[in-house]
């Protein structure tokens, strides 16, 4: 992962928000507020402004900390502050100016550590973590396997993906979507899909 | 969708345009989108700011002035504000003598509260946080996010805002704010959902003979659907929701919120008020105080909510203080 | 139908119930349905009494008190008190000063009040009238029933009051009532019908992509229907609307009263404020007092009406003048 | 007309409104504000109320004038007191005990004069005039031509229900259907629609 590698996820993930964002909103709103996909977009819409506007030589990690710093400014609602600061600990914790995939598999788990430190879920609160985690674990298990980068990055959208997938039948226990309780079985969690876009994103990026 | 909007992108800076203008009293920064009192910080005076998302009006915005709040500051449409707003409403506001947020209880807010908190610190500014979590229909739990904040929270920043006012230190504010909420709990049902101007439908279906119980304020369905009734049966369903989750018993005093959620009439919050006030009467719970009108509303969704806020002589004189703000008036 | 009531036969009883248990500091008089100041009649200050059918809440009942109304008479819902109930609350309210009735120009109203009035002057007392009609999406003439009264009532109920409460006379009272309604015009939009509690339907259907243009306040369907467009050019239009009838010009000042229909979010009522204002400033009329939410209402109706009231030093003065009711406060 | 014949005449007119209050409601919800039926629902079964508690030797205008009091104080509107007063002025130019048809159709005549003087209505301004008038008109020429009451009041129902349907041409002058200008026109008025039901009612009562 260098500098432009990181610039053109970004734009990718803006690009699946902005398609997928009537998906987000309906699955926010059958067991949340109903804006999710639209938190989304004004949030990308501000990270791609934010970006494209850095010097080009601008350090890989730092576009991604420019990313985050602007998601937590535009955002709001949960996922602004969870993506937000993920995004900065993934960028604080990259190598300049290039990250292999074992260190962005390590950033990105450092990431995540912040999503979790910060809200609290656990794999199986029916979040975002649901489909973070186990695109972290794949991206980790192909470093550890010597895959290319376009290989792992297909595995963790896959992965992710499958997460996202997998919260259908759990009764969500953090954000608006425990409120629900019981209720909140059966439909999957925006958050963990939007993970799924920003993974997938990032596969696409890497060539899969 | 049907609505007084210019584009839903929009809806924020317009409604900012409009309390600027119809409001002169206050200031609106409609870049850093903060509502403030007009004058500037107040030396030696603790600065009380609320904030959440936008759709609940009065709330927050209603409740800026002498009294109450320092500073709002609203997100978009349903959503939390975001740390820049909250860091330029302290900015604006910090007197010196320490910030107070009122911080409703969802996941959103409270991370993006905590982050400004978090900021300011590292200005040296140190903020104390009131958690509003008075809604009976989430079960209060570690393991989840907990009872969300909402009608007691027109209490809590009316109890915080009368201390600060009168010269309260911060912990002092905050402590009349966590007891304002400590005293309230609230349940809520819908007629209708909302819809969320960027979603462009309701959030949620509801057949026209069903009621959803224990809804949230951001057109969060309920806990369950239950068939329509009259008046009576839904107050009598609401009030004893509460009572199970309050230590409010015979011989009791308590302020009564019958808060509209956005679409309903006030003629039937007065229908409501009148079946909540015989239901009191009948378990010998006093009314001391009581407010009947729409203070946190879902914008278009049609129900009303309750809170039951067990009053003592304390909360009724912080109740009863003066206060000068475009939705609540104390001489 | 989907309401919080009991039954369609016992909306005005219960609501009344509701009131008098949400307001102690007024008198409501549940079998003569009347709703009072507290304290009797006040010995030499001329009573200010008026009413209308319910579904407009907080009209009229939630401007009872000091500065505004001695008493408010509700009939059944969108119809207007019958002659009983006003001599209730002249009997109630005469302190020997004389009686002013404000008076929406609607055939039934005028109808009843004038039987009243009748009525009362057989037991020797005066009663004079103020006729509202400042609605101007009905044509006036001697021809028709005239222009309705919608919004500009609050204004006659302010001035009126806020005379009787300085211990104007009967005839002083009536004057500044008319000239409140004198210097008003309003104009309305429907984004969707009210449903009449008895009628258990809409007053009529709207499709998503339309409004009622001129739309009354009892369900009346309005003149004209439009396509719904953005926040800003349905301003544009009811601006237009009103000025086309008004003798505000460019150097005026104006109070402004953007009032919610009843299903309208108050963040929408902002939005739609805001865009009033430039468009005034456009104009060069300036906006020297302003009121945005809930005022008089239509039931269940979305929209909203403006009311612009062309100020002078002593309409500004009533304006200001202190009043302590429900639904208005003035220090 | 005797007390009797007005106590059924009430009786009759309540049940025809109780009946056709759903019409009554969608005429007005039409072009007006919903009310009439169950306005005239409120103060019909207020009338029986206050005249079945009147002594038996109740003079025949006496009834009526009770049947006008009690619409006056429970139904409102405009068809409270128009109707109300009306009835007052009928009853008060009733001769006791027993009135012919001449002297019915003069005092409803000296009824619709109060209605006009009140309301202000003419005949084509789409109200109850318009069905009241043409009915009055029908009695009189009855009462002249000698025909019984059963016959007479056979006709002026007659004339009131032509004159009801008679105004859904018309654009309306009074009331509130007046607001809609233009837009009154192909809707039947419906006060006019009930001034028939009493007339029918009449007739019905006399054994037509
Ligand atoms: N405590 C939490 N930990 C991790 N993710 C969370 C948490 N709370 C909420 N989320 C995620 O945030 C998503 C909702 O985001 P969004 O709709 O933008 O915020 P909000 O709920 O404030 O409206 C949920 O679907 C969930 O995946
Ligand atoms: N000025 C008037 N003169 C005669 N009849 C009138 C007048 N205004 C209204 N009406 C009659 O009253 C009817 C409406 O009665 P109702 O619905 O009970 O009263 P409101 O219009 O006050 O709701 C109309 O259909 C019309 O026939
Ligand atoms: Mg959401
Ligand atoms: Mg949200
Ligand atoms: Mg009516
Ligand atoms: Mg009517």
């Amino acid at each position: 992962m260098d500098t432009a590698l990181a610039l053109g996820w970004l734009h990718a993930t803006a690009a699946a928000v902005e398609q997928h964002e009537p998906e987000l909103t309906a699955l926010d709103s059958a067991i949340g507020d109903g804006d999710h996909g639209s938190n989304l977009r004004r949030g990308f819409t501000a990270v791609l402004a934010a970006v494209d506007a850095l010097p080009p030589d601008t350090p890989v990690g730092a576009v991604l900390g420019k990313a985050g710093t602007t998601l937590i400014s535009t955002v709001g609602g949960a996922c602004g502050p969870l993506y937000g600061s993920a995004l900065r600990t993934t960028g604080a914790a990259l190598p300049t100016p290039k990250a292999d995939i074992t260190d962005l598999a390590a950033a990105l788990r450092a990431g995540l550590s912040t999503i979790q430190r910060l809200g609290g879920a656990v794999p199986g609160d029916k979040t975002m973590v649901d489909a973070f985690e186990p695109a972290v674990a794949a991206l980790e298990r192909a470093a550890f396997d010597g895959f290319s980068l376009r290989e792992a990055a297909a595995l963790a959208a896959e992965a992710a993906e499958r997460g996202a997938r997998d919260t259908v039948p759990l009764e969500a226990r953090k954000g608006r979507a425990s409120y629900l309780g019981p209720r909140s079985i059966g439909h999957q969690d925006p958050g963990a899909t939007s993970t799924a876009l920003l993974f997938r994103a990032l596969a696409r990026t890497a060539g899969a | 969708m049907k609505k007084l909007i210019n584009s839903p992108e929009s809806v924020l800076d317009d409604a900012l345009a409009g309390i600027a203008a119809a409001h002169p009293e206050l200031t609106v920064d409609r870049a850093a989108r903060v509502i403030l009192r007009a004058g500037g910080p107040r030396p030696g005076k603790v600065a009380v700011i609320s904030g959440g998302g936008s759709g609940h009006e009065p709330l927050h915005a209603g409740f800026v002035g002498p009294g109450m709040l320092d500073a709002a500051c609203p997100g978009e449409v349903f959503t939390s504000p975001v740390p820049d707003q909250l860091l330029a409403a302290i900015r604006a506001t910090d007197g010196g003598a320490g910030v107070v947020f009122v911080v409703k209880n969802y996941t959103g807010d409270v991370l993006n509260f905590q982050l400004a908190a978090e900021l300011a610190a590292e200005d040296g500014i140190e903020v104390r946080t009131v958690l509003v979590n008075d809604d009976v229909a989430v079960k209060d739990s570690t393991w989840t996010a907990g009872r969300r904040g909402t009608g007691a929270t027109v209490v809590v920043e009316k109890a915080a805002g009368a201390v600060a006012e009168g010269g309260g230190t911060a912990a002092e504010v905050a402590a009349a704010g966590q007891l304002a909420n400590a005293a309230s709990r609230s349940f809520a049902v819908a007629l209708s959902p909302a819809t969320v101007p960027a979603a462009g439908r309701p959030g949620f279906d509801l057949p026209q003979d069903e009621v959803e119980l224990g809804v949230g304020i951001h057109g969060e369905p309920g806990r369950r659907r239950a068939p329509m009734r009259a008046a009576r049966e839904l107050a009598a369903e609401v009030v004893d929701a509460i009572l199970a989750e309050h230590t409010l018993t015979a011989g009791d005093e308590t302020i009564v919120l019958v808060n509209g959620l956005g679409a309903t009439p006030l003629l039937e919050l007065y229908i409501v008020f009148g079946e909540v006030s015989a239901l009191l009467a009948e378990r010998g719970i006093r009314i001391a105080r009581s407010l009947v009108g729409n203070y946190v509303t879902s914008l278009d969704m049609a129900g009303f909510s309750l809170t039951l806020t067990k009053a003592d002589a304390r909360l009724l004189e912080l109740w009863d203080a003066p206060a000068s703000t475009p939705a609540l008036r104390r001489p």
